[in-house]
């Protein structure tokens, strides 16, 4: 059995070994593995290519765009999602605008360690992938699986753009799976987690477990919930959803991030624009309520979408 | 009239033993740092049985520095303190029950369950709420002196604490080159403890001593030796008294280390040994409680009554805690703004 | 007649006339009067109240959040809303944190020269409201007149959350009105900038004069579109574009940001989700393309919506 | 072996009259010094007839400090310009159609119309393309150093230039930090103009001088008078020099007055007339010039043909610049990924 945290050292163990272009640079990452151990005896293993850096968010972005430019392929470890506010200014307007402006690609990977975990409060919990979907010239991946954290995880270091790989601290250890992948579903295409017909559920990272949790609760009720797995948000497989959709006549959106804006809007719009006439009912949105994230467990279960009250939207979706 | 011929200064260290003054200080100081070692050790016992909610960052060795900050500032004067500063709040005036109602989830802490632990403070009390992002408290500490300074109001102080790892940031750069600018009465107390994390000093910064940072801002520089509690309260009353009569910005570095893991859940194993073994590694509580025998401020009765006195409140404040609600998601009212009526009325949850 | 720059430099003085807690702190923003001249005149009228800061972002807004910890009222002036992402951590994990936290009110305004003018590149040129929308606990608002641009940075100061003022710099000196306002319509209350029956165009800032020059075109072929002005993206006044579209039947949500998320995904999305029986077609969204904002004015001018792309797409709607 | 005992080191400004090798290399400077203000003029020339997409931010005044950083780089090494550094842009090896093309707007730029006039660059001959956030650059310049480490490539420098303002920013801390504790050959040159925009120094930092705060991040630190060619070639030189002789990081800070406004808008009206008249306000080309005439490397003849030489490749630039054509926005792919397969194929336009 390997854990989504497990897949993460790995494939970042495997891009080490089969490119030596490959170095990991981020706080702690080196001798002691990490925060959450994700580089555990690479250090040891890659001798100078797994690197501790100084708290410096910018810097550490920055140096990583300067290595992508001498050929590297530098992944950069922020030790929470949530502190990439703070290297936010060279992702949106360095990295993300330097192959449109020159024409030389910038290839790197910044790991974001993000979303929700009982206790850890309004700094050590958000999910970021909506603010670097709205700049042009990045990928932004959500993995919701174990092999989707390894596979995905090295194409990103494969692409010749920056990649945004948000990867869910719930899952870290929660999620297992039985060996490594030995194929993948390439980036841009989203996946279909569990097939239904009667409605159509379409989320993305740790919120596709809760969806199909849900789905399996309906199906007690002789309902057949058809669950999207994005993978990455973007780009966003449109197309999928919509096939989807065609065949469902229903769709909830469902993000763990905050409501304004969002993933969650972007697949509603998506879908009214492009798929009005796939609709048999108006389509709905479930996300995380429009307050930071609590600390208190109690609030926490709260605050985010759970299996439960995706079922509860979802059956007022389909009494629709 | 010429000034009289004064005595050389004494150091703090060597004190007169007839300065009441000074030994009721540090005594005080002293039993400030007791209750907060009594506090962490209960905090960590309940962390180990699964009764804290989210982490535990304790001070162990960090609690001189931390008290001599709390205890030099004033009501009135504004205090920022971080993860390690379980001392210096009790010295400001942070009750007992705002600590341990965080750290066992009752609702009737100063965050009501919204954030926890380290997070905590009462801003209307002038002890600002840390968010986590390192350095992001400096140039808040800052904008309360300059709306002060705006309006006039001289005196007060505001004093904040970073650990070596923190000083990495543009945060902290741009605070305290604000600060000079306008040269406010800010203190920013560097607890070098040698680790950021597990990392260690040489892989943080490159200058000789943290304390070279100064001047290149244009300010104070104070070093401190952070197992020395009459070192403590000798610099940081200094810095302070400095700042507070118009000498603008101060930046207090202390040499220690510290004494238990980053948090509960780390056995800091990777900390040399040989600093470990060095002076470094003395434990300041251990030291201050030696130097009150031997300077006879107190006998042995005295010093187990006082700890007797501190694991007495820490037992009430965690039995009293245990007993009162946690937060009820259904009496929240999910609101970020404090104008209600401008909250986006359009709900998708 | 007034500018809507000048509207913006009178506001701010009277701020500082009315309210003895109002400061503004900025980049060049005192004996020179700001960059853009918005507060020129204003340090010698208000004397140690209209101060320079260093190029500090990131302290200048982390010192407005203890500032008005101290009962003040600062406004912030960041040269160029692009800018703001150096200064991003402080706005949305503190200033918008703070009051839900603590139950202390953080009072702050930040001004962000936003949007594109011909020749300013891509990093003079971005708007950022929808990244600060996305944030529980900010106030985000996006005024397209002279008149909104007075009463709206006035009620900024007034209220007692943090408020992203996004200024549009195309407007500062292309609009003019006769005088001051008056009265005031409230935050959080959309304007009908032109009433019509056939579509429903809802869009903000500088789009809205596109959009109005756009409807005033295709008035001549007959056509009567309703403008909605949002004037603030959050909160969002989601039941007077619904009103609309109940009378329209037809809606195109138009941005000058880019396409993923933003403004437009959450108007259509919320039209979707609340007013699908309104909607007597599909949708529809029209955004700038998606890569940087261009440089040379012949790309600027193909990348933002126009006027002309506009009636080009309402064209279609009209046509479903 | 005993060293020779050496001549006391002669100072640059006072250079031996038979040392051709430094007669050439200041002269080089000084002819890449007149081409930079020639064309400069030229573009000031045209934005002001309406020719100019854009800004102009010009250079008058620091191009002794510019070129010097661009004359002391060789192939192989970075550098990132900032925005008044036309002269250290020819010195590198940019030609002068790179930048009449990117601010008389002809898609035969460099940036190709999609990026202007002092953001251009060409990544792949080691000049960076500046992004407008002060300070953005030099973590850019230091990962490419970092990257060569990794890979065991020494003997290379990078250096990026940057403002008494852009001082302030966090990126500036940070970058000067981590390439401090990698000890990376990073060449960081601010240029203190004495003004940020109209922002004086006493409201931008309050330290005695900016190289102060080399020993804050344990490096070299270096001051230069900007006005002086032969300081900045000297100063610039051994600075370079010890980057790539394995020294660390230098900070270089030139003295110096901008001569013109912060852009072409800009009349400079709020730049203090004392300063204008204090040895600051000096023009460091008409400096070199007299410096050239008094040493007798040239004489009035050479000057003027040199003066011609210069003009004409600025206006042949221009001309050729004129008759090119604009960007088309139906020729452009509108995407912003290198990985064309990966846009997101959903179109709201
Ligand atoms: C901007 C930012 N980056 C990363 C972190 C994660 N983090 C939390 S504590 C810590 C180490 C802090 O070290 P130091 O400043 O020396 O303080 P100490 O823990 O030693 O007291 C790190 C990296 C953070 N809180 N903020
Ligand atoms: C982070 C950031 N904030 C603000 C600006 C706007 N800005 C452009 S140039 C400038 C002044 C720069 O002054 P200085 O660094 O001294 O360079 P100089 O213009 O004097 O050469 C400012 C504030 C910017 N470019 N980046
Ligand atoms: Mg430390
Ligand atoms: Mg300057």
């Amino acid at each position: 059995m390997i854990t989504y945290l497990e897949a993460i050292r790995e494939a970042q163990a495997r891009a080490l070994a089969d490119d030596p272009r490959v170095y990991i640079y981020g706080q702690d990452v080196g001798a002691f593995g990490g925060a959450f151990k994700a580089t555990k005896g690479l250090a040891k293993e890659y001798p100078g290519r797994v690197i501790d850096a100084p708290i410096s968010e910018d810097a550490m972005i920055g140096s990583a765009i300067g290595a992508a430019l001498e050929g590297m392929r530098p992944i950069i470890e922020v030790q929470f999602a949530d502190f990439s506010t703070v290297g936010f200014n060279q992702v949106v307007n360095q990295a993300a605008t330097l192959h449109w402006r020159t024409n030389i690609p910038c290839p790197i990977t910044v790991r974001l360690p993000s979303g929700g975990t009982s206790g850890a409060g309004p700094f050590h919990s958000q999910s970021m992938e909506a603010l670097y979907a709205h700049y042009p010239g990045l990928i932004v991946m959500t993995p919701a699986t174990v092999e989707d954290a390894y596979s995905m995880l090295l194409e990103a270091v494969a692409i010749d753009d920056p990649v945004i790989f948000c990867e869910h601290k719930y899952l870290y250890y929660h999620l297992k799976a039985d060996a490594l992948p030995t194929e993948a579903t390439p980036t841009g295409k989203a996946r279909i987690a569990r097939a239904g017909r009667d409605a159509t559920i379409v989320t993305y990272s740790a919120m596709v477990h809760e969806a199909i949790a849900c789905a399996d609760e309906l199906a007690t009720e002789g309902w057949e919930i058809e669950v999207i797995d994005l993978r990455s948000v973007k780009p966003l497989d449109t197309d999928t959803v919509l096939a989807s959709v065609a065949r469902t006549g229903r769709l909830l959106a469902v993000g763990e991030a905050w409501p304004w804006g969002g993933v969650t809007a972007e697949i509603v719009a998506r879908v009214a624009t492009d798929g009005f006439g796939l609709l048999d009912v108006p389509p709905m949105r479930l996300n995380a309520k429009d307050t930071p994230v609590p600390f208190h467990p109690n609030l926490w279960g709260t605050h985010r979408p759970t299996a439960r009250s995706i079922a509860a939207k979802l059956r007022d979706l389909l009494r629709l | 009239m010429l000034p009289a011929i004064a005595a050389p200064p004494q150091r703090l260290d060597q004190p007169d033993p007839l300065d009441h003054s000074f030994a009721q200080t540090y005594i005080r100081a002293y039993r400030w740092m007791l209750l907060a070692r009594l506090t962490e050790e209960k905090l960590a016992n309940l962390y180990r049985g699964g009764k804290v909610q989210g982490g535990v960052f304790l001070g162990k060795g960090q609690e001189a520095v931390s008290v001599a900050v709390g205890i030099s500032l004033r009501r009135g004067d504004v205090f920022a303190p971080l993860i390690r500063d379980q001392a210096g709040r009790f010295a400001f005036g942070e009750s007992i029950l705002d600590c341990t109602r965080t750290y066992l989830g009752s609702r009737l802490g100063p965050m009501r369950g919204r954030d926890g632990n380290v997070h905590r403070g009462r801003p209307d009390e002038g002890m600002l709420p840390m968010i986590s992002h390192l350095g992001a408290m400096i140039p808040v500490v800052a904008g309360t002196l300059l709306a002060r300074k705006f309006r006039g109001q001289f005196g007060t102080v505001g004093a904040t604490c970073i650990g070596d790892g923190g000083t990495s940031t543009g945060a902290f750069h741009e605070a305290l080159n604000l600060a000079a600018v306008e040269r406010l009465p800010l203190v920013v107390v560097v607890a070098n403890n040698q680790y950021a994390y597990s990392t260690p000093n040489d892989r943080q910064f490159a200058c000789r001593d943290l304390v070279d940072k100064a001047v290149g801002y244009g300010i104070e520089g104070h070093s401190v030796d952070g197992t020395s509690l009459a070192d403590c309260l000798e610099v940081l009353g200094r810095a302070v008294d400095q700042a507070r009569g118009g000498g603008g910005p101060q930046l207090v570095v202390a040499s220690l280390l510290r004494l238990v893991g980053h948090g509960e859940h780390d056995d800091a194993s990777y900390i040399d040994p040989a600093l470990r073994n060095s002076s470094l590694g003395l434990d300041c509580l251990t030291l201050a409680e030696q130097h009150i025998v031997d300077s006879d401020w107190a006998d042995g009765a005295a010093l187990a009554a006082w700890k007797e006195d501190a694991q007495q409140q820490v037992e009430e404040a965690v039995a009293t805690t245990t007993r009162e609600p946690a937060p009820d998601p259904n009496e929240e009212d999910w609101c970020a703004l404090a104008s209600r009526h401008l909250r986006d009325g359009f709900v998708t949850e």
